[in-house]
């Protein structure tokens, strides 16, 4: 019902689709895969009418289409689910629902506020989410927005009559195992009345969910595989045009910790909200991973041993000194280094070079009397560009225009390069192909052969168990248990989950 | 649900009604004329047109977009205001009343270019109106080769002569803006489109709110809102010149500040816009009213809007300002 | 739309004439005085280009200094549009470079009539003036440390008001209406403006002969309409039926202060203003004012750029002129509602021809220095 | 890709067009004498608008410059009798304070920029009306060109003004091209909270940028002082738009981190341009204002690129 036929897309010299086609059977639930840079999300925005195809045609149940914006995609009843943060934080939770769509609600120009309320129970109901509609949107939790954001596009439910096309663009990433289990049900149950695009970068959440899956590389359609057909590694394997490595998470390359050097000491810190009296201490060469749901408070320990919050009460010590007054500042002169979730918005500057990126964090090195010596800085960026194999023209480009993956080897070299043995990566793979997770994998067995304490907050419980040296579990801000991590004698994801619910 | 009153949410919610509040009982103790309800009423003739600007630029402010374009704005429909009154019969008895929807209309003209060079030629509406602001006190001065113009006539003046309970007309108008104001911002679409810009124009977009238009529509309404205070500003003085409009600009946009309307957009409303311009209005009448010298009056004026600004921030929910 | 065209092609060619004039003075004077300073020596110029430089055209003071220099231009022969209008917007900065670009342009052979917005940068205008070789006429600010004979025949003279004897006699005629006692408040100019300073004195002095006369208080209400209104409104809250009396610094805020006492419903206060604008002239007619004091902007305008030009085409020389006339009072006229119609038909109604080669006739007097 | 590439040189050119314009209109313009003159003149409002540039820079704006400029006359002219050339340090220290103290509301208090230097600027002018007991001061001129002569004198045809305005605008390049502080700013401005998240203490950075911008409205103040041999609370009135909007025409835009102080010399040197067309066109006194807008907006839309800026707000 839905048919995309020998799509063209180019940007300036960039041929970004090839010759797509595609199609979406009326209930069907299609898969679409492909590296970072693959043409993935280009493709999406031709779906939802955010770009317009240079050539080739939109087809609706036949009908040749043309969609000027995505509100006229959504007249014909296309949606699109948004990664985490696309709801409004200043506006109420109904007024996202509807946002775009308010019309059905006024008066006389005035909106009928109770009317608005009782659809958007309405539409919560359908995804099971409990929240008060007026409730302000900044007060909900990651998982709760991403619910929202489904309810959303429901509404398409009752304002188009014919077919429904959803797209699903990384729903599960913030998501705990259980709510990525409720999705997937809703989307099941869901398939009666509409159609589903998912993209996804987990592999498995692909594969199960998905009736067939579009496999994408280069701007083009490399492969179409229905359910059941192949296996991850194959599809993988025609993804990134090379095998991958069947030790994903480099498990040979754990080596045991020196449990002699502590590089982090947390004593009973707790903090304003939710941290109550954590203790951990993180040693040289060791992989800690911080397992837990959601708000379970694994950003605000990294936050606190990177000094950017303050503990209420327990103590910091970060090489055996204590802190006395937590600055980020104060942290990275001892060494700490922090890769943060929100790349595009705490990891790089867009708009400031490779380069300057890479001595932001150790610019008093490069420095004499507060003067650079933009010659050394370069040649570290050239080196480190090398080293970590990041694809960019030169160290003179803008940071902005690099691709996730690339950003994020940009964000460990500032730390590497600068010498940080503390390393605390949060996320440090969310969006990443499975390329440049491999690299980023590699880099963390790298660093803990260096000697560097790894504190980790991992994407999927697998990348947890398969990285770590120690596993400690989260539930409502103080530790609910601590597992060993040693090769052979790693915890079962069935442990983890057990620990952490 | 049991919903405690002492929140810091509310305690920065109500802050700047509380600093208003403070203000007025500091002036009073010093100077017990000043809670008289003469005084009280020339605060408000004093603050009526300003207030009126300062709920124009609140659109703009709430958008996250700004607006520096008023004071030319006021002039310019103020001028073409008393001549189109003296047009058409100079006394509202006769045609002269065909002058009030002519000049909303040309304040709305004005914001809608505003808007256009700034939506349609993507310039930052900072610039934008800043420069729409120079061309327009350019043309106030064009059209009257900076000459004054008066309107003299008694059925107009009654909006700054005739008192309901103490106040003249032209408060009750202000008074009637401020309450549109609220409903467009609080109870319409576009109102809550203006929100939505402001909380997050990308976001706005892909949920299909036609952003270019939400601007536009933004400007247009700013416009009609400074056509609203060049009326009553002529009503006030009676007479109308190209520098009419002069120094609303810093005053609007410091007041709707001080009320709590967030420069960044996306927070605040009408009332906050009328408390925040109270407080400018009850500190400039108070300062001269317990007998302030006059060279500490802008200094002081100064520190109490930091004040103001400081305490009804609420610092928890940002992480940094420009 | 044509006539912008056609005015636009009238000024071309003018500006071009100007040029070609210009350059020609240039070759027959055989030195670039403007380029390496120095040109006091400069003879008589022919044919300068005559500008006036001042605050802006949002004002009828304003208005009328530049319809005196009009008037003075077609004297000569010349078209209005031959007089350059240099407009500093309130800024000395503007005032200063929008002069040196004149003096770059016209290569030094120009007259201008200027105030220079703040008294500083009288000395700073002068100077350039000098350095170019051009003549220049000033009104109003300058510190009283820079004369125009220091700067050689350049700085042809300035003239100024005296507004402190005139601001008495009007505060005198304030008292009297108030039967000689009771409050009265000043609203004043921009507070370092020196006719702002000289008003208020005026005011103080003629209260020390009334005992029973108290000045409540005097703020600044920069000359501004809109201040003057909200300031008066405050006052009344301060002293309210204290005031008897009210002393503006000019025109414009007793416009202001008016509307303020209309909105209270107060009738018959006393009010008197300062500078003699159309619209104050009507209101003393009216009775609204008391009295306003006209400073003849319009002879102001074209005497002052009439003492450039002919200094600059040598029609006398500035440094054999006695000092009297290159520092000297301009003309002040009280204007009571005794005089209102009188005055309204002679200066007003219709614009009396001036005989701009007299040019210290209606003058008053050398400026004196405390 | 060409346009694209001619994008960051855009300021240039429409500088370059506009000289090229009025010079065609009247060729003695673009005598040499006649553009440095320009450029002379113009030094005072630049050093302002050089200031204002770090505020913007980091996304900001200052708007207590002008009344600090005005403090500054009359400070300078205040104390030049009793300290000689110590007020000069006077006068920057006093700048540098102030723009501290707005800096320190701005990123501690979070008070938008906009606000706090509004506010410090009213304290400014609260000062100049106080020190100088309300009235305009002049200079004791011999002591003036003893101790400053030579910041208003000329070598040659060439203003020494200029040689001042050039020295600033070499220093802040440096500081903005090849210091640490420069780079924590362009880091600020482009990406506040990955600055913060390198571990760079931004508050600091921030705080500097508006005691930059303090002092250097001091520097404009003391040579305006110099230049008029005097002070006033309200003689550098006029400053603050044509500043603002200098920088914002050279190319920097209020969005922070794009931009510089070299663009803000090209801005200045717009304005300037601009400014005495009108003379040279010889538009009339009532259409200046307009004229000035109008062309305003054709020179911002031509410099600003808006391809750094992702939001158009």
């Amino acid at each position: 019902m839905y048919e995309l036929k020998g799509i063209d897309k180019k940007f300036g010299g960039v041929h970004a689709l090839k010759h797509v086609d595609f199609h979406v059977k009326r209930g069907e639930i299609v898969g679409l895969v492909g590296e970072n840079g693959a043409g993935k999300s280009t493709l999406m925005k031709v779906i939802y009418g955010a770009y317009q195809p240079d050539s080739g045609q939109i087809l609706m149940d036949g009908k040749p289409v043309r969609f000027a914006n995505p509100r006229q995609a959504m007249d014909q009843g296309i949606g699109m689910v948004f990664q985490e943060q696309s709801l409004i934080p200043n506006l109420s939770v109904m007024e996202n629902i509807f946002l775009g769509n308010e019309k059905q609600f006024t008066r006389a120009g005035l909106f009928d506020w109770a009317k608005m309320a009782e659809a958007a129970r309405h539409q919560l109901a359908k995804v099971r989410l409990d929240v008060d509609p007026r409730a302000p949107t900044s007060g909900l939790s990651f998982a709760q927005r991403q619910l929202v954001e489904l309810a959303k596009v429901l509404t398409l439910e009752e304002r188009i009559e014919g077919d429904l096309v959803i797209l699903l663009d990384e729903p599960t990433s913030v998501l705990s195992e259980d709510e990525v289990k409720l999705l997937f049900k809703l989307v099941r149950e869901l398939t009666n009345r509409a159609s589903f695009i998912f993209v996804s970068h987990r592999m498995d959440e692909v594969m199960e969910l998905s009736d067939r899956i579009y496999v994408m590389k280069d701007g083009a359609v490399v492969d179409v595989v229905a359910r059941g057909q192949s296996t991850v590694e194959a599809i993988q394997h025609t993804m990134v045009g090379r095998s991958i490595d069947n030790e994903y998470y480099r498990e040979t390359r754990q080596k045991p910790f020196d449990p002699k050097t502590r590089l982090v000491e947390l004593d009973r810190v707790s903090l304003p909200g939710r941290i109550k009296d954590v203790s951990l201490t993180l040693h040289a060469g060791e992989v800690l991973c911080l397992v837990g749901t959601e708000g379970s408070g694994r950003e605000a320990i990294m936050r606190t041993v990177f000094g950017m919050l303050s503990p209420l009460s327990g103590s910091v010590r970060l090489k055996g000194e204590p802190v006395q007054r937590p600055t980020p500042r104060h942290a990275v002169e001892r060494g700490v280094g922090y890769v943060p979730r929100e790349r595009k918005v705490e990891g790089i500057v867009a708009g400031m070079t490779i380069y300057e990126n890479m001595t932001l964090s150790q610019m008093g090195r490069y420095a004499t009397a507060g003067v650079l010596g933009t010659g050394a800085e370069r040649r570290l960026a050239r080196d480190w560009i090398k080293r970590m194999s990041i694809k960019a023209p030169s160290e003179n480009a803008d940071c902005g225009n690099l691709s996730g993956g690339n950003q994020q080897k940009v964000v460990l070299s500032k730390w590497r390069s600068g010498g940080s043995d503390i390393m605390l990566l949060d996320h440090p793979t969310r969006g990443l192909d499975i390329g440049a997770k491999q690299d980023v994998y590699t880099m963390v067995r790298d660093m803990s052969d260096d000697g560097v304490g790894i504190i980790l907050a991992a994407d999927t419980l697998e990348e947890a168990i398969g990285l770590s040296h120690t596993i400690i579990v989260l539930k409502d801000g103080a530790v609910q248990k601590t597992f060993d991590c040693t090769p052979g004698r790693k915890p079962t994801m069935y442990d983890l989950l057990h620990a952490m619910l | 649900m049991a919903k405690r009153l002492l929140t810091y949410e509310n305690a920065v919610r109500w802050a700047p009604l509380l600093v208003l509040l403070a203000l007025m009982l500091l002036f009073t103790a010093i100077n017990p004329a000043f809670l008289t309800e003469r005084n009280l009423a020339r605060i408000a003739i004093a603050a009526a047109p300003a207030l009126m600007v300062a709920v124009g630029v609140t659109f703009i402010i709430i958008m996250g977009s700004i607006d520096l374009s008023m004071e030319g704005s006021i002039s310019l429909t103020a001028v073409l205001f008393c001549f189109a009154f003296v047009q058409f019969g100079g006394t509202l008895a006769a045609g002269a009343w065909l002058a009030v929807p002519l000049i909303l209309l040309a304040g709305a003209g004005i914001g809608l270019v505003n808007g256009l060079v700034h939506v349609r030629l993507r310039i930052p509406s900072f610039m934008a109106s800043l420069a729409i602001g120079f061309v327009c006190t350019g043309a106030a001065i064009l059209v009257t080769g900076g000459d004054i113009v008066k309107i003299d006539d008694d059925v107009f003046r009654a909006l700054l002569t005739w008192r309901i309970l103490g106040f003249p007309l032209m408060v009750y108008v202000a008074a009637l803006g401020v309450v549109v104001a609220w409903v467009i911002l609080s109870h319409t679409r576009f109102g809550r489109h203006l929100y939505a810009v402001g909380g997050g124009e990308e976001l706005a977009h892909a949920s299909g709110v036609n952003v270019g238009r939400v601007r536009l529509v933004g400007f247009v309404l700013a416009g009609l809102f400074y056509a609203v205070a060049a009326i009553l500003q002529v009503a006030k003085l009676g007479q109308a010149e190209s520098v009419t409009g002069a120094n609303f600009m810093f005053l609007s946009i410091t007041s709707t500040v001080v009320g709590g309307v967030a420069l960044w957009g996306g927070i605040g409303g009408a009332w906050n816009t009328l408390v925040g311009v109270l407080i400018v209005f009850v500190i400039n009448n108070g300062m001269v009213v317990i007998g302030l010298p006059d060279y500490v009056q802008n200094g002081m004026l100064g520190v109490l809007v930091i004040i103001a600004v400081i305490l009804s921030t609420d610092r928890r929910s940002i992480s940094f300002v420009k | 739309m044509s006539t912008f065209i056609k005015d636009f092609i009238e000024k071309e060619t003018i500006s071009r004439r100007n040029f070609l004039l210009a350059s020609a003075a240039g070759l027959t004077t055989a030195a670039i005085p403007g380029v390496f300073g120095g040109g006091a020596a400069q003879a008589a110029l022919t044919d300068p280009a005559i500008a006036w430089s001042y605050r802006d055209r949002a004002s009828a003071y304003w208005n009328s200094i530049v319809s005196g220099g009009e008037a003075f231009v077609e004297s000569i022969g010349k078209p209005k549009d031959f007089l350059v209008n240099l407009i500093n917007e309130g800024s000395s900065e503007k005032s200063l470079a929008d002069i040196k670009a004149f003096l770059a342009k016209t290569n030094g052979n120009c007259a201008i009539a200027c105030d220079a917005n703040d008294s500083p940068n009288a000395r700073p205008v002068a100077e350039a003036v000098q350095a170019a070789g051009g003549y220049i006429s000033t009104i109003w600010n300058k510190t009283d440390d820079a004369h125009p004979w220091d700067f050689g025949d350049n700085w042809v003279s300035h003239m100024s008001w005296s507004d402190e004897k005139p601001a008495e006699q009007t505060a005198r005629i304030l008292i009297e209406a108030m039967g000689g006692k009771g409050g009265i408040v000043h609203l004043g100019g921009i507070a370092a403006n020196n006719p702002a300073v000289e008003r208020l004195n005026g005011l103080k002095n003629a209260i020390k002969d009334f005992p029973d006369v108290e000045l409540l208080d005097a703020q600044p209400a920069d000359w501004d309409t809109q201040k003057g209104a909200a300031l008066m409104s405050q006052f009344l809250t301060r002293y309210g039926d204290k005031i008897k009396g009210v002393h503006c610094a000019n025109d414009n805020i007793a416009y202001g202060v008016i509307e303020a006492l209309k909105a209270e419903g107060i009738e018959g206060m006393p009010i008197v203003a300062y500078d003699g604008n159309p619209e104050a002239v009507q209101m003393v007619m009216d009775g609204q004012l008391l009295a306003t004091v006209f400073t003849n902007p319009h002879w102001g305008g074209g005497i002052t750029a009439a003492l450039a030009y002919h200094a600059a085409i040598g029609s006398f020389k500035p440094s054999e002129e006695p000092k009297e006339h290159r520092e000297f009072y301009g003309p002040t006229i009280m204007v009571t509602a005794k005089e209102a119609a009188d005055f309204k038909a002679k200066y007003l109604d219709s614009v009396p021809t001036y005989d701009w080669t007299d040019h210290w006739g209606p003058s008053n007097g050398q400026i004196q220095y405390k | 890709m060409t346009f694209q590439r001619l994008k960051s040189h855009l300021p240039w050119i429409t500088l370059l067009v506009l000289v090229a314009v009025v010079g065609a209109v009247d060729p003695t313009f673009l005598r040499p004498v006649n553009l440095l003159g320009l450029a002379g003149d113009i030094v005072p409002l630049f050093i302002m608008a050089l200031g204002l540039t770090f505020a913007i820079y980091i996304g900001g704006i200052d708007l207590s410059a002008q009344s600090m400029a005005n403090m500054i006359t009359v400070m300078a002219s205040l104390y030049l009798s009793s300290l000689g050339l110590w007020v000069a340090p006077l006068c920057i220290a006093v700048g540098f304070l102030l723009g501290t103290v707005s800096g320190y509301f701005t990123t501690r208090q979070f008070v938008p920029s906009f606000i706090s230097t509004l506010a410090v600027g009213g304290v400014c002018f609260s000062m100049a009306q106080w020190l100088s007991g309300n009235r305009a001061l002049n200079m004791d001129a011999t002591q003036r060109d003893a101790l400053f002569g030579w910041m208003i004198g000329r070598t040659g045809i060439i203003p020494n003004e200029l040689f001042i305005a050039v020295g600033l605008l070499a220093i802040c390049l440096f500081i903005e091209r090849r210091t640490t502080l420069g780079r924590a700013l362009k880091a600020v401005g482009a990406g506040e909270l990955a600055a913060a998240a390198s571990g760079l203490n931004v508050g600091r950075f921030k705080i500097l940028a508006f005691a930059i911008s303090g002092a250097l409205a001091a520097v404009a103040g003391l040579l305006f002082s110099v230049k008029l041999s005097g002070g006033a609370p309200t003689i550098a009135n006029g400053f603050l738009l044509p500043a603002i909007v200098a920088v914002l025409v050279g190319g920097t835009p209020l969005t922070g981190g794009v931009g510089g102080v070299l663009n803000t010399a090209i801005g200045t040197l717009i304005v300037a341009v601009i400014r005495s067309s009108m003379l040279y066109f010889g538009i009339e006194a009532t259409q200046q204002q307009m004229v000035f807008g109008l062309v305003l907006i054709v020179a911002i839309a031509l410099t600003i690129d808006r391809s750094k800026l992702r939001l158009v707000k």
